[in-house]
């Protein structure tokens, strides 16, 4: 057993993190939120050519892995660093379309594959909630109406992947006030080159598997903003070019939401580390009553918990990263548990963060808020924390 | 011991329903940060005044209604369970009038307060400066005599609505030589266009212009508009600061009309077979009632309520309404992070909560020494 | 409106509280958990004599109530002194007996209403949870078999109610590692009179109305000893004098629980207040590395903590109050409300008041104890906390 | 980074698990609180040493098997889930053997540590005493030099387990004239039957006596008997303290074990239709877990943990314990207050993890001041 990371995975989490310092990731997630990607795309240039993205991919495709730890360590530099762009999804399509690949459906994978892992496609991914996550998650993912059909409202029921920013569709957006379910968004659809949409027959039509299916999506509706400002979402429009169908689909996609989930994880913990990291800096020079404010023990030990959150989110992190790895089938609830407690323990270093800086916290200008939405966002991304615990509840005692 | 309205409380209460179901407006005004909205927020103000329901508590003759404290709270949940627009003269209506009710001049309260309720003057707060967040006692802007008035100087920061209100209110040091840090300050009212000040929009973290840093070169303000003596502006301050932190500005109605949205959003967003949401759904709802039921102990007794327990009410209704607001999201799912949508902003909003108008660190720290008599420590 | 205490309200309370005060209590309620109940029936005594009981019950039964305000004061009282005995069991017998005697059952209300508010009779109640409250409580609550079946282990399916210790059966208890679901203990029946015992047709049975009975149970099994010394828990024997049967009874039985609910939360608020007066003074005077402990801010702010904790819920309490009062169709869900806030509010006292005391608060000798084991069981009396949120959910907005 | 077990771990593990299921007490003892049950138990720690698995990680030569870290996380995972009995000679084993392995003469340790690992010696701790709780260098207990050793007078208090033990070991003030209150101390150790020691049992929340008081008065340890040099007793007590908050004490097999106990108890006592618990199950799982890898991480690491690192281990193991029996009582309902059930007394030995081997709140400052690097302030 060695349950660490060895010196060369330290080695590339620290080259990632020198990278990215000097990089002024912050004013990349400014423009990426204007809707300019030209610094974003920038980073995502260094970060395949730094190799992060064959990473994630099979060798048979132009990657080195997939590798779990390794995409691990990317991703809580990602996070550590709010690396703009569909990251976690584009991870997410490698996964799915490599599984697909193994199931004889190759094409779509020998298409995107190599050119993802050469950073010259950027690709994001929609998906429904898992099927057997209650009526919930059931009404989001309702069967379409047999084949995948041509409205944009039926993308509820569906994973889906679109082309290009230029193909926005304005009018077809989702209602802000719509109600909870799991509406798949596509993440940073505008400045992906590739939407794919999975669409799902949610496990009950007897006819359904025709509504499994793989889709590039052929545009996307308006740009909502979120929490996170550099994270942009759409809802896909439908149809398009189906690149695959049947049980394989839903396998595959289900390995995707699986690698999801991990790398979201991962991102997760990285926020929490860099929100900690600034608001220590800010509780040793900040002054109020006389006193550096990191002296009074509320203070401390809010912060102290904090750490203490992260710092045991990150062993199940890793512990994860070897079920992946292993292809155990307790990955499921291995990742589950890991994304519980990264989420948790980066939303509690927001709150803390917040606390502790006070009304500058609390304003866009300040490099704080990036993490802040962040940490947020990332909660309820490919997995709620309830969704989550569900899965964890597997776990080996 | 009852929660029985009286005739006439009940019949305000009627009043109030009707007026409310008429006038609201069907579709949302446009958000308060923007020009537009604001000016659509305005009109809704003189709306509210024109039927002698923008600041209900007022003696009438500053186009009040003299309410009770009681009706003052029942109007707040017809408001809120009405879904009426976010009130822009809050500020004024429930800081800054009662200070000049209870320090103001005669004068002053008639030249000040009847354009505030009419919505004509909009008013912001200048307390905090960059070096004074928490720690007031440690302002810097200065007040410096001039021939009839005062000279004020300074920098202050998070100040709501600034960027479209017309006045402000603030404390100023005014006399450098006093003993004690907190001594030696003045409350100076100045208008937001006087030649000398430049407000400089600030963004809330999605972005939008909630609050506003306003920089005072020498912006003269004359002798009538400072409240209470000069110099003892803290003291003047902190019957507003109760204020701040009690029920006149977060009123039980807001949390219990949320708490119900909360209550339909779990019917009809939650998955029926899975409760594991429900508690932290009921913990809003029980904690809204105890609050408004609080509140009327509060008001059942004669006189103000004691100074501390504005500190407890402080800390209780700030995480209550960032409890509500995050449960919501986490039953939103992935609609809970747009940023746009009621619940993510009322979030954004809730989560200041706990630091403005006094941390809660420091309001527990007050509770601890003045309600339970633990020794003085160290502030933070 | 006046929601607040008046004078007599306010004396009411003062002179229980300086008498009990006065009265050493917790000497009564050591002795009480050797079984000794003489110093307990002293007290018992002195509450009557204090016209506690007759606040409980109805004028033409020699009440002068229900006043539910003043049972509320009274039972603060009792919780801040921690007296001894079934005082909320006898408080929801007599909700129970008069609201028979409402429905034309006037004669066991006849018989034992007017002893206990005199202080001759001392009762106490087994009832199983609401039936309403799903496969868990519907799991206790099954029907017994018709007519109420005489084996101690059917008493899961009843409220019951029998007399005297010296009946108790040895043999028949519930075993220790039982699972979960409300086994219908009776408190103290070894020093109760009468124990009164409901049993339940479960609102399935088509001829179940014969199941919904009141029966004055033969006899308990064994005492087992509750983590509040002064709590002793029995199981009923089935059987006994039947007093009443029919939908009259399920109604009752509701009406009683409900009484018992907010006679719970009233004791817990009592009981939440004396850890916290005791842990403040505790906190005054004890020193640690040179200092008051109570001038460090990590223990100023937990104690802050539980009185706000305590504060709200007194507002909840004494709203559920005039609802009962009323007879509003929403006081279910205020008594709820308040039993959930202020249970919750006494157990966060207490792990504050151990935390704030280190070892001694965990030591049976210290006075502490009596309460902090008290917090606990409360917790779970006559409602459990998901059970009060699950109906405090009907609150109005 | 994985957590495959070598061949070697792999037949450790099966070898355990084998004599586990072949010896564990098919029928609970009776409970180490009386005076059968602690020797019920004692003849279990011999027949553990039988099986040489009462101390395995010490050296064979002392009656250990040399495990390596993992092969003793892998052994307390066995135990705890085969359900075997509580470890009477754990305070010995975990916090006095330790001391000894690294401050002790070889010539104490090959006498002290095999009757320890057979169970003949059970051993106590005893460092608080009643002014000096989390404040160890507050100890007024004295060592007095005398001809050849040392004579103990004073008071020691939540001595665990002392009622029936054999011996203890403590911290006393030898060179009262020191310039600082936590140098001067020795570390001593004494039979609890020797002439001047009285043993006073002390009550737990429900009356079992699982602690002592214990008052000695010129009591006689030989030089042989002082560990470490004397005046050097805190710096030999605190890695002792390490242990105490550490992995030793409360191994992660613990608590996945009993998280599983919970996981079943969910599963049969829950109302299938209400999952409102189930998030705090999951909670119990996930901590759990959590745990037990970040100890497996420590044991991949060469050389011991840092000091500060048991700080953030001992708040974590605590508030899971706690969280986790909280959440067992909850979902026993009416049962969960019968006391003498196993969920009860795992939650009162629960109650106590925040108070002892330091507070949580000291913990926190000590995370806050050595790991994140912030001032340090007051203690408390």
């Amino acid at each position: 057993m060695r349950f660490a990371l060895d010196d060369g995975q330290t080695a590339f989490g620290r080259s990632l993190d020198g990278m990215f310092a000097a990089a002024d990731t912050p004013s990349a997630v400014r423009a990426w939120a204007r809707g300019e990607h030209g610094p974003g795309r920038a980073l995502w240039r260094r970060a395949a050519d730094a190799g992060v993205f064959t990473l994630a991919a099979p060798g048979g495709l132009g990657g080195v892995g997939p590798l779990p730890v390794e995409v691990g360590v990317a991703f809580v530099e990602f996070g550590r660093h709010c690396v703009p762009g569909p990251l976690v999804e584009t991870v997410a399509v490698m996964a799915l379309l490599s599984r697909l690949a193994e199931a004889g459906e190759a094409a779509p994978a020998k298409e995107w594959v190599p050119k993802v892992c050469a950073g010259r496609a950027r690709v994001t991914l929609a998906a429904p909630a898992r099927a057997e996550h209650g009526p919930r998650a059931g009404r989001a993912a309702a069967p379409a109406g047999g084949p995948y059909a041509p409205a944009a409202d039926a993308v509820d029921a569906v994973f889906v992947a679109t082309a290009g920013a230029e193909d926005a569709e304005p009018g077809r957006g989702p209602v802000l006030r719509s109600i909870g379910p799991a509406r798949p968004y596509a993440l940073d659809a505008d400045a992906a080159d590739a939407v794919f949409v999975v669409t799902s027959s949610d496990g009950e039509a007897a006819d359904g598997d025709a509504a499994d299916g793989l889709w590039l999506a052929p545009g996307h509706g308006p740009v909502l903003p979120s929490v996170d400002p550099a994270r942009r979402l759409a809802v896909p429009a439908a149809g398009g070019e189906r690149l695959a169908a049947g049980p394989a689909v839903r396998e595959a996609a289900a390995h995707a939401r699986l690698w999801a989930a991990y790398a979201t994880a991962a991102q997760a913990l990285g926020v929490g580390h860099a929100l900690l990291d600034r608001t220590v800096a800010h509780a040793r020079r900040r002054v109020q009553f006389g006193t550096v404010i990191g002296s009074f023990q509320a203070v401390k030990h809010r912060l102290a918990d904090a750490l203490i959150g992260l710092e045991f989110a990150r062993p199940l992190l890793y512990g994860a990263a070897v079920a992946l790895a292993a292809g155990s089938p307790g990955a499921r609830a291995e990742v589950a548990a890991a994304k519980a407690a990264a989420c948790d323990a980066a939303y509690a270093a927001a709150r803390t963060a917040l606390q502790v800086h006070g009304a500058i916290g609390y304003t866009s200008a300040y490099e704080l808020s990036l993490w802040l939405g962040k940490a947020r966002a990332l909660r309820q991304a490919w997995g709620s924390p309830e969704d989550c615990r569900r899965d964890a509840l597997e776990l080996p005692h | 011991m009852d929660l029985d309205l009286t005739p006439e409380e009940t019949a305000f209460r009627a009043e109030a329903r009707a007026w409310l179901a008429e006038h609201v407006p069907a579709t949302p005004l446009a958000p308060p940060e923007t020009a537009r909205g604001f000016a659509e927020h305005r009109a809704w103000e003189r709306t509210l005044y024109e039927g002698r329901w923008s600041a209900v508590s007022w003696p009438c003759a500053y186009g009040g209604r003299g309410a009770s404290p009681v009706e003052s709270l029942v109007f707040e949940e017809e408001y809120h369970a009405a879904g009426a627009p976010v009130r822009i003269s809050q500020n004024g209506i429930a800081l800054l009038a009662p200070t000049l009710l209870a320090h103001g001049t005669e004068e002053q309260r008639a030249r000040i307060l009847p354009p505030m309720a009419r919505g004509e003057t909009v008013w912001a707060q200048a307390w905090s400066e960059p070096e004074a967040g928490s720690d007031l006692a440690a302002l810097r802007s200065v007040a410096v005599r001039a021939d009839g008035g005062w000279l004020l100087s300074g920098n202050k920061t998070w100040s709501s609505r600034a960027v479209f209100a017309d006045r402000a209110f603030g404390l100023f040091r005014s006399h450098p030589g006093a003993d004690r840090p907190h001594r030696g300050l003045t409350y100076a009212l100045f208008p937001l266009d006087a030649p000398g000040v430049t407000v400089r929009p600030v963004g809330r973290l999605d972005g939008k212009p909630v609050f506003a840093e306003i920089f005072l070169d020498e912006v003269f303000v004359p002798d009538e508009d400072v409240v209470g003596e000069p110099g003892q502006g803290w003291r003047v301050a902190m019957s507003t600061a109760g204020s701040e932190r009690g029920t006149a500005l977060r009123a039980p109605g807001r949390f219990t009309a949320a708490a119900g949205r909360l209550v339909e959003l779990w019917r009809s967003a939650a998955d029926p077979g899975d409760t594991a949401l429900r508690d932290r759904v009921a913990d809003a709802v029980i904690r809204a009632r105890a609050y408004r039921l609080y509140a009327y102990g509060q008001v059942s007794r004669p006189g103000p309520p004691p100074e501390a327990e504005a500190s407890l009410t402080k800390v209780f209704w700030s995480e209550l309404d960032l409890a509500l607001h995050e449960t919501a999201l986490d039953l939103l799912g992935a609609d809970g992070e747009l940023v746009d949508a009621d619940w993510a902003q009322g979030w954004l909003f809730a989560l200041a909560g706990p630091v403005y108008a006094g941390t809660n660190e420091i309001q527990r720290d007050v509770i601890a020494e003045r309600l339970l008599g633990l020794p003085k420590g160290r502030r933070g």
